[in-house]
């Protein structure tokens, strides 16, 4: 890759997608969507961050109910759901895949609904976790009409592309690919059709702005909740002095 | 356990007693690793040999519920997920679900927490947005789908039919009342009125209100009646819903206890290894927990 | 009032700029009187003459309310009970609800808890046991009775006939939800990430995350953020639900704080016996709600 | 009255009447049943109160919905209600009354069902309270088959007498007279219809024993919640010495 790591590249498109958001949440293995949500922090955005399940303190009073009602109540703009398996219609397991068993489908079955926005992130790419139609449905990306819904998916991100989802034609377009992968492998490595332009963009690397907050006020943001994913990001290249704390 | 013990928070000498009231095949609800498990219960548990114990998660379950998993203490086990967190799978649960030998009960975090809710405010069910379209509402006969009756002026009609049909007006999912048979959990201070102080984890009040029985295991004993505090009075249960109590010194490790000791991530991650195999999980059990004076952590 | 305001806790300057934030017509959720009022807040309503308030009891009211409905500042009054407590009868609102000068949409208190607790899991409803065949049912169209959905497999009917019809099967009430526009109240401790500090006042956190919006007066600012704290912590709701905050010391007065200062026994005795005539409540207001020097106090 | 407050009398009784009840929950203006929980605590009875708005602590950490959430679990056997009205079928009435108002029904509606037991307990006994149908129902005596409805009234308590309600005949039938009152002059301030044995027995006083501690330990424990109340019963006769605190 490029002069940055896949992590960074990773959490600036997810930066990216979370825009103008008030309030995201974020669960407890996702060191890269806390990244994201620090480098918007660092950029001085006013966004507010839930980070689940932290080392020390944690944002919640009401114990570990407190997230869904305050998706129920509608104060979560920007969720993430990862996947043992995502399909072409957005639907995300959590359950079982290929007589495999997975932990479980945690909050999702309610969060996808309640929250605004939820960003599908898994950087496994292939048809393995990609797949025409999910075996279990955890929780579906889309709801007949007449069924309340708030919120569904926004985009899929993956190790290799980004996907935005068509709420009208309940598909993907691949929006654009990352430096270092090609259209024709991205085709290769997905297990469901998806909608294409005539062309396809390069994923946007990273700002030498971005870079030089991601290395500094972010690498130090991010240490004591994800002290070995600081460690492998960033320990390598630009040390910042409480990455090791 | 019909009865709710009002005036009775009894006084026990250790884990060992505390497992011991709870019966083979009793519904026990525990609650998250981060969230103050009563782990050397867990362990007292898998000594006295315990039986078809139906496990509760609210709403995950982590190394507790594996550990009980492995040493075949469990017939039955709901919740939203099974995980070790950093440590990965939950290698014990994985390998028993996918050779089929627990009964699953498949959920979803806020249909848990409601459901304990319901039975905490004593109604029988309480309504939940979302989850429609899940795989998961097919598979709990318990879960009610219902034209939801505010908006519904005429007559409201059971799921018979799918909820998905268009003639449903703004379908919506009950999850019926959870009532325990046990609350399990470790606290970090008990009073001698028989209260526990378990800070910002609210979900262990709510499993104690909602459950028949609430036994607890507690790091150490406070002087006063911690209800008089208003300082403490907000992290504290009150003893009207403690059967009983076990003083348990670093007894969530290798989990953790806010600002007395943190996780262990090292022991989780050698248990995850450990436990790959069943050999392994034997071997973990014969050193960790089967060997008396290893009970807890000497750190 | 229709954007929840996820990322801007505001600091304002005192009471009076909190009460600019409350427009006339608003509904307003207030605590009862044991349970900190935000008794300066209510008093510059009153100087800048707020207008057709609707209060919301949580569950019941006292002071608070008699102020504003003497005052002339309420439309409408939504509770299970306005009483001064020791003091007597509430006598504002006695007057006014005698001469029909007020719309009151009478409650039970477990309603109103269950209707904000709704609110505040984003449900349109939640199930309450009893209250059937109290004359309250009868005037609260907005409160819904359905069979027991748990119980019936089949059809199951809104009430338009008597739930003591016969063949009603389980009759359960359904309390609608309750999204306050405004919830006001008082706390012991705000800190500058905008969280506040209610200890075991934990209706006013329901009341928080039920409404659209909170404004909360404060005794005095705490160093560091009180949900870092774990033995603060469990008292604390996060700033993510407090729209605005402003000091105000002995900004509960003449009721009280717990561990700050009591309740003033003999000034709510002269209040409710000034009160029990206009021209007494016109002298009160005069001398303690609109002469600025005496806002407060003193001691 | 005897050597003995009528306020001692009535506690005494409501003190049998609670009996063996594991649970007791006591409202803000109740010194009198709270008098009646103190003197089985001092008798060594295993009894829990929770008084409700204690001036200093309280038994609740949940806020003012504990209560109903407690009854609503049925851990509360024992729970009182008064009345601006209460009528012949155990109807209460805390709205409105002969063109006045009260100050609204509570909790009432609620703990009358979800409480195993209600002692119903006002001191005025008179036609004016005690009416043949209570012009509002805040919460009904008793409720159809089929109704959920976990408990119901027990017994009436007024300065004169002691109703003990009969579920089956839904109609009070008169237990006892106080001391100094009589059959005729119950009929006389009873507004609505009673079953009466052909006799009816005086109501047994508090025993020496009782007012001894009475008198001692029970007025010490209550004093600190109602200090005006304490004095008014003890102060003039055997002052405890923390009676005044």
């Amino acid at each position: 890759m490029g002069p940055y790591a896949r992590e960074e590249l990773l959490a600036g498109v997810i930066a990216r997608l979370i825009g103008d958001a008030a309030h995201v949440a974020v669960g407890a293995a996702s060191p890269i969507p806390a990244t994201a949500c620090a480098l918007l922090a660092a950029r001085g955005d006013k966004l507010r961050v839930s980070l689940l399940h932290k080392r020390k303190g944690n944002p919640f009073s009401e114990g570990s109910r407190e997230l869904f009602d305050l998706a129920g109540q509608g104060r979560i703009d920007v969720f993430f759901l990862g996947g043992a398996q995502i399909d072409g219609e957005a639907n995300v397991n959590l359950v079982r895949a290929e007589g495999r068993r997975f932990p479980g489908s945690f909050g999702s079955a309610f969060m996808y609904f309640a929250a605004r926005r939820t960003i599908l992130f898994r950087e496994e790419h292939s048809r393995r976790v990609l797949v025409p139609k999910v075996e279990f449905v955890s929780a579906p990306g889309s709801s007949p009409p007449g069924v309340w819904r708030r919120g569904g998916p926004q985009a899929l991100l993956t190790g290799k592309a980004l996907f935005a989802w068509q709420p009208g034609r309940r598909r993907f377009r691949l929006e654009s690919v990352h430096p270092g992968s090609s259209l024709e492998e991205v085709r290769d490595c997905t297990g469901f059709e998806f909608d294409c332009g005539p062309t396809v963009a390069a994923t946007a690397p990273p700002s030498a702005a971005e870079l030089e907050l991601l290395r500094g006020p972010v690498a130090r943001a991010i240490a004591p909740n994800y002290p070995a994913f600081a460690a492998k990001v960033w320990l390598s290249r630009s040390p910042p002095s409480a990455a090791s704390a | 356990m019909d009865a709710l013990p009002a005036n009775a928070t009894r006084f026990l000498a250790d884990a060992e007693a505390l497992a011991a009231q709870i019966p083979d095949g009793a519904q026990i609800a525990l609650p998250p690793d981060y969230s103050l498990p009563a782990m050397a219960v867990v362990r007292a548990l898998v000594r006295r040999r315990a039986k078809r114990l139906r496990l509760l998660g609210v709403p995950v379950l982590g190394m507790c519920a594996d550990l009980l998993i492995g040493a075949g203490c469990v017939a039955e086990v709901e919740t939203s997920a099974v995980s070790l967190g950093e440590a990965g799978l939950a290698p014990r649960f994985t390998e028993a679900a996918e050779k089929g030998e627990l009964a699953l009960r498949e959920a979803t975090c806020p249909m848990i927490h409601s459901g304990l809710q319901a039975a905490e405010k004593g109604v029988p069910f309480m309504p939940l947005r979302g989850v429609l379209g899940s795989d998961l509402v097919a598979q709990r006969s318990d879960w009610k789908v219902i034209d939801n009756p505010m908006e519904n002026r005429g007559q409201t009609t059971i799921s018979q039919k799918s909820w998905s049909d268009p003639d449903f007006s703004d379908p919506i999912i009950l999850a019926p009342a959870i009532s325990p048979d046990v609350a399990l959990f470790h606290a970090r201070w008990a009073d001698r009125a028989g209260n526990v102080w378990l800070g910002r984890r609210r979900e262990l009040a709510t499993i104690a209100h909602a459950a028949k029985a609430a036994f607890v295991s507690y790091e150490s004993m406070r002087e006063g009646d911690m209800l008089e505090d208003e300082i403490l009075a907000p992290g504290v249960l009150g003893s009207v819903y403690v059967s009983a109590l076990a003083p348990a010194p670093r007894g969530a490790w290798p989990l953790g206890v806010a600002d007395e000791y943190p996780i262990d991530d090292a022991h989780l991650m050698a248990y995850a290894k450990a436990a790959k195999t069943r050999e392994g999980f034997r071997r973990y059990l014969d050193e960790w927990v089967l060997t008396p004076e290893k009970n807890f952590s000497p750190a």
